[in-house]
């Protein structure tokens, strides 16, 4: 694999959160695993989408995949360089090449900072340009993101949810990145307004050749951006695969849970799901994770085996990969023409 | 995209809105006119008081403990001085102690608040501790043995009180910063390389202002308070400056014979704190901060 | 005299605000007929969450002020009601469960504590303080608890014993919502609003509620009104489906011809907008919700729509037939379709 | 799980006992001022007070003298009055009583008007009832304290003569039990003592109960306000929950437990407003002995009077925290 087709790529990431410190003692309350051995490979200039439930781990994932939390083992290899253990001057060099637009649209926007002021803090930091070659660059970047240049005078109370994210959009280009990590950008915007969004982000893409690692819980959505798709469940990836294959052909139980709860508008769109599937209980706290599958206490299809085992992530077909104990078994017992290779173990 | 909808509506400006909210209010514009009167009687004092030289030297044995009059409003004291004029002088002493006051308490607390909240780590600990311990000793207290190893004058009793009451800043300014520092927009300086300082002082401090100016405004008004009770205690300002707790001290040796040389003073520190608090309560809900106390 | 639990004639609902009045509802019409759910489907500020404000009497006057309209459920206008008689009614014939099981339980009582005395209040009536002290007419703690606790096991909640005797905040979302419809339940009551019930939750524990509500609610025969910005949820549990537009109710009829064949241009530019499992390309619609203290005259979503015309920006239209049960307010219906 | 809640609150306490310590010990002896000069005055000669310095270690380096000083706490030895020569912790424990009944008596009576007028306030938002609670609070918080005793003494005692200017008791104190006066005399039987006591105590508890009456009104009206606008109270309304219940169960016990987090500070600035409280009406209390000691020098008994009154602080806020938990499952179930 030459390093170039892959803009990005993780393995084995771990990112641990310290728990909440007890008192006056060193004792911490268990460390919390939010990532818990995840390998990705998200290609150059296509949309790689992290789908998964609150708490599953996906924005820690995509924030500690860019390096906006260190990670706590494991390596990230982007562009061909390892940038796990960069620091200080490197570091904020890296930083202009990978950013990240945030889910909420308030949050992300500081309410005391006019929207130019907001778009030009990152030029400010990298570029050496003059006060109004930036306020130049900061009116195309708000007419690249579809806003009137007035707008740039604007504060974020006086904006409405969508045109705020535009403004996010627009403060994450300003650098002129090759990735961007997308987290839950329109989980907050009407569905009209959504679809705007969506499609300006198409459009961007296409014009200045960017990566995404689009992270989403609405599945709908990830079938008409995502070329490739990974869905994650406490911490992990129990589905990997291109998102044709992934939707036509689930293996995962809980991908299968997930699709079959999509709520759909057509009855064409009824022939994309499989079979009902519902599922019971909780997502585990990540703080006391099971030893053995993490999904046993929800999973439909559970054996007696699943509460022993910790089940790897192996290659079911070409590029499809599950975490499933039914899937190590039976490619075991059809002797599948496929290597029976888990992740991290090849080189 | 539409865009000129917004606009175009009628809409207040953000100043419109604020007064609208201020002077629906009877009880903030009395503080508002209390803050004033106060604030130009202390500026002008020479001119308004009608006997300036009384104000700390004139000695009249002769018109000593004249009750209120028409020559004297609020009447004369033991050596004979106008007491309005004194208490219209001490309104320069008491500005000043809580201007002083709340400003070193301001510019100690705001910088260790931020640190403590924001860089975390030892820094947090240490600065978290030491303000935990100041503030388990009463402010009066603390105030009072610090004075008491000074030589008690009004600037050692600013010292002392500005001495009690930055740790209430920092305390003020850690939990504002500590929620501030959760918003995504903190991260996405983080993430775009901003410096610890200018994520501190130029994205948190900045969100925390009307939270600040709310607090101030009520301070001055305390640390007034604070200052008369020293000066009553007899460890602030000593006579004769004409400082509304020490008057207040030394008239009421005096009680049975002239209520006025109480009265007068300690009415004067009252309102003073009144109007503080009636402002600052004004100010809290223009400015929708959420605060104890 | 009509077969309808619940409706809603012209209704029209103003704001007093700084800035002016926002005439924030401007023509909601809306029929729920006994043991049907009914989908009230609108974007952020539509109004769906006033109209349902409405009809439970918690609308703040001021600001708000209900300029005219009727609201008659049982054969009662509630808005002529005095505030006890109508309190009553509610009590006896309306039930709620709000949208964020996170803040919608008293954190500080138990869940036994909370459903214990909302159980007592159900069955005998005028407690008081006397009654909340135990001088009268309290019924005894046993057999309340008896039925909290059937009401949690009736709502699919494990362990019930466990559950009620926990705080809120030792629950998931989940469990918060499935605790907030027992609660509903409470009653016996006929008729439920469910305000974005699970908008809050993931999507397999949506699913979970969605299956519950349909189950047990149409099991007791309970007419819904369900306020929602999904129409995949609407889809999922509606029989018919209310589309809102900035203060109107746009369109209305049975969900599944509706979604297939959608009237008026917002409800199609709606569903044009989701994204779909069928890939179908999705557009979204131009421009922004108006401005409530300057509407559009005419409809009000004429800026907005493709087909305006002259009459459009002049005459506010009105609902009228477009097909069979279906109902459309939209004066370039014939146009287009 | 409480137990060790219980004991880390505990470690915390001798915590911050250690940095009061250190902070009042290096305020007495860093700073400018020869305690040992100051305590015998300027007609000491050179020789006087080097003996004195001596006798009190001030001539060992800092820190031997702060780990001597700290074994004399340990042992409760807080040293000898550097004036009159008597206990220091003697003095302090016999007037504390005084101090702690007057403290208590007042925030009860905060407690049980505040609380009431707080919840009047909040339930007639806007109206006329709440803007009159609202001006009598915000007058209450801006009195000066030591002020406004005067103005009590000059017309109640002297001018109408109806309760004594100054004291704790007019006869005979109550056989020692607690040196709680009003419970003594109970336990004794004693009713004129009691009546006595409670004559005295009317002036003073109310010049100290004036500023945090007024903060808990304050508090317990925004609380109750915030409450109205919570989610489970509109879901509560709309299910058919009797506003009686809502209101005198539901949001007070929410609003109380919030109030309940400032009893503690309140606390901590009546233990100061106290100062200024005896002062007025010569109680003897810790405060006055205080105040006393500040106007004479007399370091040995400010360090003892400054260690008392934060530990009284800590401990003070150590129960307040205790109950906050009992209240509040929120706190309690955080893990």
């Amino acid at each position: 694999m030459t390093p170039c087709k892959n803009l990005l790529s993780v393995e084995s990431l771990y990112k641990a959160f310290l728990g909440k410190k007890k008192g006056l003692s060193r004792a911490r309350t268990p460390a919390i695993k939010a990532v818990n051995g995840v390998d990705l490979e998200v290609k150059r200039r296509e949309t790689h989408a992290l789908v998964g439930e609150s708490g599953s781990g996906k924005t820690t994932l995509g924030k500690t995949a860019i390096h906006i939390y260190a990670a706590t083992g494991g390596t990230i290899v982007f562009d061909g360089r390892d940038i796990t253990q960069l620091a200080g001057r490197r570091l904020k060099a890296f930083r202009r090449e990978a950013q990240m637009m945030f889910q909420d649209p308030t949050s992300s926007l500081n309410p005391r900072k006019s929207v130019s002021a907001t778009i030009s803090l990152p030029l400010r930091i990298y570029g050496n340009i003059s006060s109004g070659q930036r306020k130049l660059r900061v009116e195309e970047l708000l007419a690249t993101v579809g806003l009137p240049r007035p707008f740039q005078y604007r504060y974020p109370h006086s904006l409405s949810g969508g045109q705020k994210q535009r403004v996010g959009l627009a403060r994450a280009l300003a650098t002129q990145p090759s990735l961007i990590v997308l987290d839950e950008p329109t989980s907050a915007l009407d569905v009209s307004v959504q679809a705007k969004i969506l499609s300006l982000l198409a459009n961007l893409q296409q014009e200045h050749d960017l990566t995404y690692l689009y992270i989403t819980h609405d599945l709908a959505i990830v079938r008409n951006i995502a070329t490739t798709t990974s869905v994650m469940y406490l911490g992990r990836v129990v589905e990997q695969a291109e998102t044709e294959d992934l939707f036509s052909n689930p293996r995962h139980p809980y991908t299968k849970a997930l699709l079959s709860a999509i709520p759909i508008i057509s009855e064409e769109e009824k022939r994309h799901k499989p079979a009902e599937v519902t599922l019971e209980g909780d997502i585990p706290s990540p703080s006391n994770m099971p030893v053995y599958c993490g999904f046993f206490s929800r999973c439909q299809e559970k054996m007696a085996e699943c509460q022993q085992v910790d089940p790897a992530l192996v290659q079911v077909e070409n590029d499809h990969w599950v975490r499933c104990l039914r899937f190590a078994h039976r490619r075991e017992a059809e002797r599948t023409p496929y290597p029976l290779t888990t992740k991290g173990q090849r080189s | 995209m539409n865009t000129t909808s917004r606009q175009s509506a009628q809409y207040k400006s953000g100043f419109q809105r604020a007064a609208y909210r201020f002077f629906r209010s009877p009880l903030s514009i009395i503080g508002l006119v209390i803050i004033l009167v106060i604030s130009v009687v202390a500026i002008f004092a020479p001119l308004i008081a009608p006997y300036p030289k009384d104000a700390i030297s004139g000695v009249h044995f002769g018109n000593s403990f004249q009750p209120p009059s028409l020559a004297h409003l609020f009447g004369t004291d033991e050596v004979g001085r106008d007491v309005l004029s004194r208490v219209i002088f001490g309104s320069r002493l008491s500005l000043k102690v809580g201007l002083v006051v709340v400003t070193i308490s301001v510019l100690v607390g705001v910088p260790l608040g931020l640190v403590a909240a924001y860089v975390g780590g030892p820094w947090e600990v240490v600065i978290m501790r030491v303000t935990d311990v100041f503030l388990s000793i009463p402010p009066l207290v603390l105030a009072l043995a610090v004075a008491a190893v000074f030589k008690p004058n009004l600037t050692n009793s600013m010292l002392a009180i500005s001495f009690t009451w930055w740790p209430w800043y920092v305390r003020l300014v850690y939990g504002e910063a500590l929620s501030i520092k959760e918003e995504d927009f903190v991260e996405v300086c983080e993430s775009v390389g901003a410096s610890k300082s200018h994520i501190m002082f130029k994205e948190i401090l900045p969100n925390m202002a009307s939270t600040l100016l709310v607090k101030v405004t009520l301070d001055i008004g305390y640390a007034i308070l604070m200052g008369a009770s020293l000066g009553f205690l007899g460890v602030g300002a000593q006579p004769p400056t004409p400082a509304w707790g020490t008057m207040v001290s030394l008239g009421r040796v005096h009680l049975s014979r002239a209520w006025w040389l109480t009265t007068f003073p300690g009415l004067a520190i009252f309102l003073t704190v009144l109007g503080s608090n009636l402002f600052g309560d004004g100010l809290r809900d223009l400015l929708d901060v959420e605060m104890e106390r | 005299m009509s077969q309808h639990i619940l409706e809603i004639k012209h209704l029209q609902v103003w704001f007093h605000t700084i800035d002016g009045v926002a005439q924030v509802i401007q023509r909601a019409e809306l029929v729920v007929e006994p043991h049907q759910a009914v989908g009230l489907v609108g974007e952020t500020g539509c109004g769906k969450s006033v109209t349902a404000k409405v009809i439970l009497g918690s609308l703040p006057v001021p600001p708000a002020e209900i300029k005219q309209g009727e609201v008659i459920f049982c054969n009662e206008d509630l808005l002529s009601l005095r505030v006890k008689q109508r309190k009553e009614l509610l009590k006896q014939s309306m039930s709620y469960i709000p949208q964020d099981p996170m803040t919608s339980l008293n954190p500080v009582f138990t869940i036994r504590q909370q459903m214990v005395d909302l159980i007592k209040w159900h069955k005998c009536a005028n407690i008081g303080l006397g009654g909340l002290l135990g001088l009268r007419g309290w019924t005894k703690n046993k057999p309340a608890r008896k039925t909290a606790l059937q009401l949690l096991d009736y709502v699919n909640i494990p362990a019930p014993e466990k559950i009620v005797d926990s705080y809120p905040i030792e629950l998931s979302g989940g469990m918060r919502q499935r605790v907030l419809i027992a609660m509903a339940l409470v009653g016996d009551a006929q008729f439920l609003i469910a305000d974005e019930p699970t908008t809050a939750l993931d999507v397999t524990i949506q699913k979970g509620i969605l299956n519950l509500m349909e189950e047990r609610i149409e099991e007791r025969g309970i007419a819904i009104l369900y306020i929602t910005h999904n129409l995949g949820v609407a889809r999922r549990l509606c029989a018919r489906i209310c589309v809102m537009y900035a203060g109107n109710v746009v369109e209305t009829g049975p969900t599944l011809e509706l979604l297939e064949d959608p009237a008026h241009p917002y409800t199609i530019g709606l569903i044009n907008s989701v994204p779909k499992l069928t890939k179908e390309s999705y557009v979204g619609i131009e421009g922004t919700l108006p401005d409530y203290l300057q509407p559009p005259s005419g409809c009000r979503f004429h800026p907005r729509c493709r087909y305006a015309e002259e009459i459009c920006r002049n005459t506010p239209p009105s609902l009228r037939e477009v097909g069979e049960h279906r109902f459309a307010s939209c004066h370039m219906i014939e146009r287009f379709r | 799980m409480s137990g060790l809640f219980i004991l880390k609150r505990l470690a915390y306490m001798v915590f911050t006992l250690i940095g009061i310590s250190i902070l009042i010990f290096v305020l007495t002896r860093v700073l400018p001022g020869d305690p040992a000069r100051l305590a015998l005055g300027p007609e000491a000669n050179e020789e006087q007070v080097e003996d004195l310095r001596h006798a009190l270690r001030l001539d060992r380096p800092l820190p031997v003298q702060y780990i001597w000083f700290l074994q004399n706490l340990v042992h409760g030895k807080l040293g000898k009055s550097l004036v009159t020569h008597r206990d220091v912790a003697k003095d302090i424990l016999q007037r504390f009583p005084a101090t702690l009944e007057l403290v208590l008596v007042s925030l009860g009576l905060a407690v049980i008007i505040g609380v009431p007028l707080g919840i009047v306030s909040a339930l007639h938002k806007d109206r006329v009832v709440d803007y009159l609670t609202r001006a009598v609070a915000f007058t209450g918080v801006s009195f000066p304290r030591f002020w406004i005793g005067i103005m009590l003494q000059l017309t109640v005692a002297y001018r109408l003569g109806l309760l004594p200017v100054t004291g704790r008791i007019g006869g005979l104190a109550p056989p020692h039990v607690t040196g709680l006066f009003l419970l003594d005399s109970l336990i004794a039987l004693d009713f004129t003592a009691f009546g006595d006591t409670a004559i005295h105590l009317i002036l003073p508890a109310i010049t100290l109960s004036l500023s945090p009456l007024a903060q808990i009104t304050r508090m317990v009206r925004a609380n109750m306000v915030e409450q109205i606008h919570r989610d489970y109270v509109t879901v509560n309304r709309t299910i058919g929950m009797p506003e009686t219940l809502l209101v005198y169960k539901y949001m007070l016990k929410n609003a109380f437990s919030a109030t309940l987090t400032t009893v503690g500070l309140m606390l901590g600035w009546m233990l100061g407003n106290a100062f200024l409280v005896e002062q007025v009406f010569s109680w003897p209390g810790i405060a006055r002995y205080g105040i006393n000691s500040v106007l004479r020098n007399d370091f040995n008994a400010i360090v003892a009077v400054t260690l008392v009154v934060g530990l009284g602080y800590l401990v003070i806020n150590f129960v307040v925290d205790l109950l906050y938990r009992f209240l509040d499952p929120r706190i309690r179930l955080e893990k």
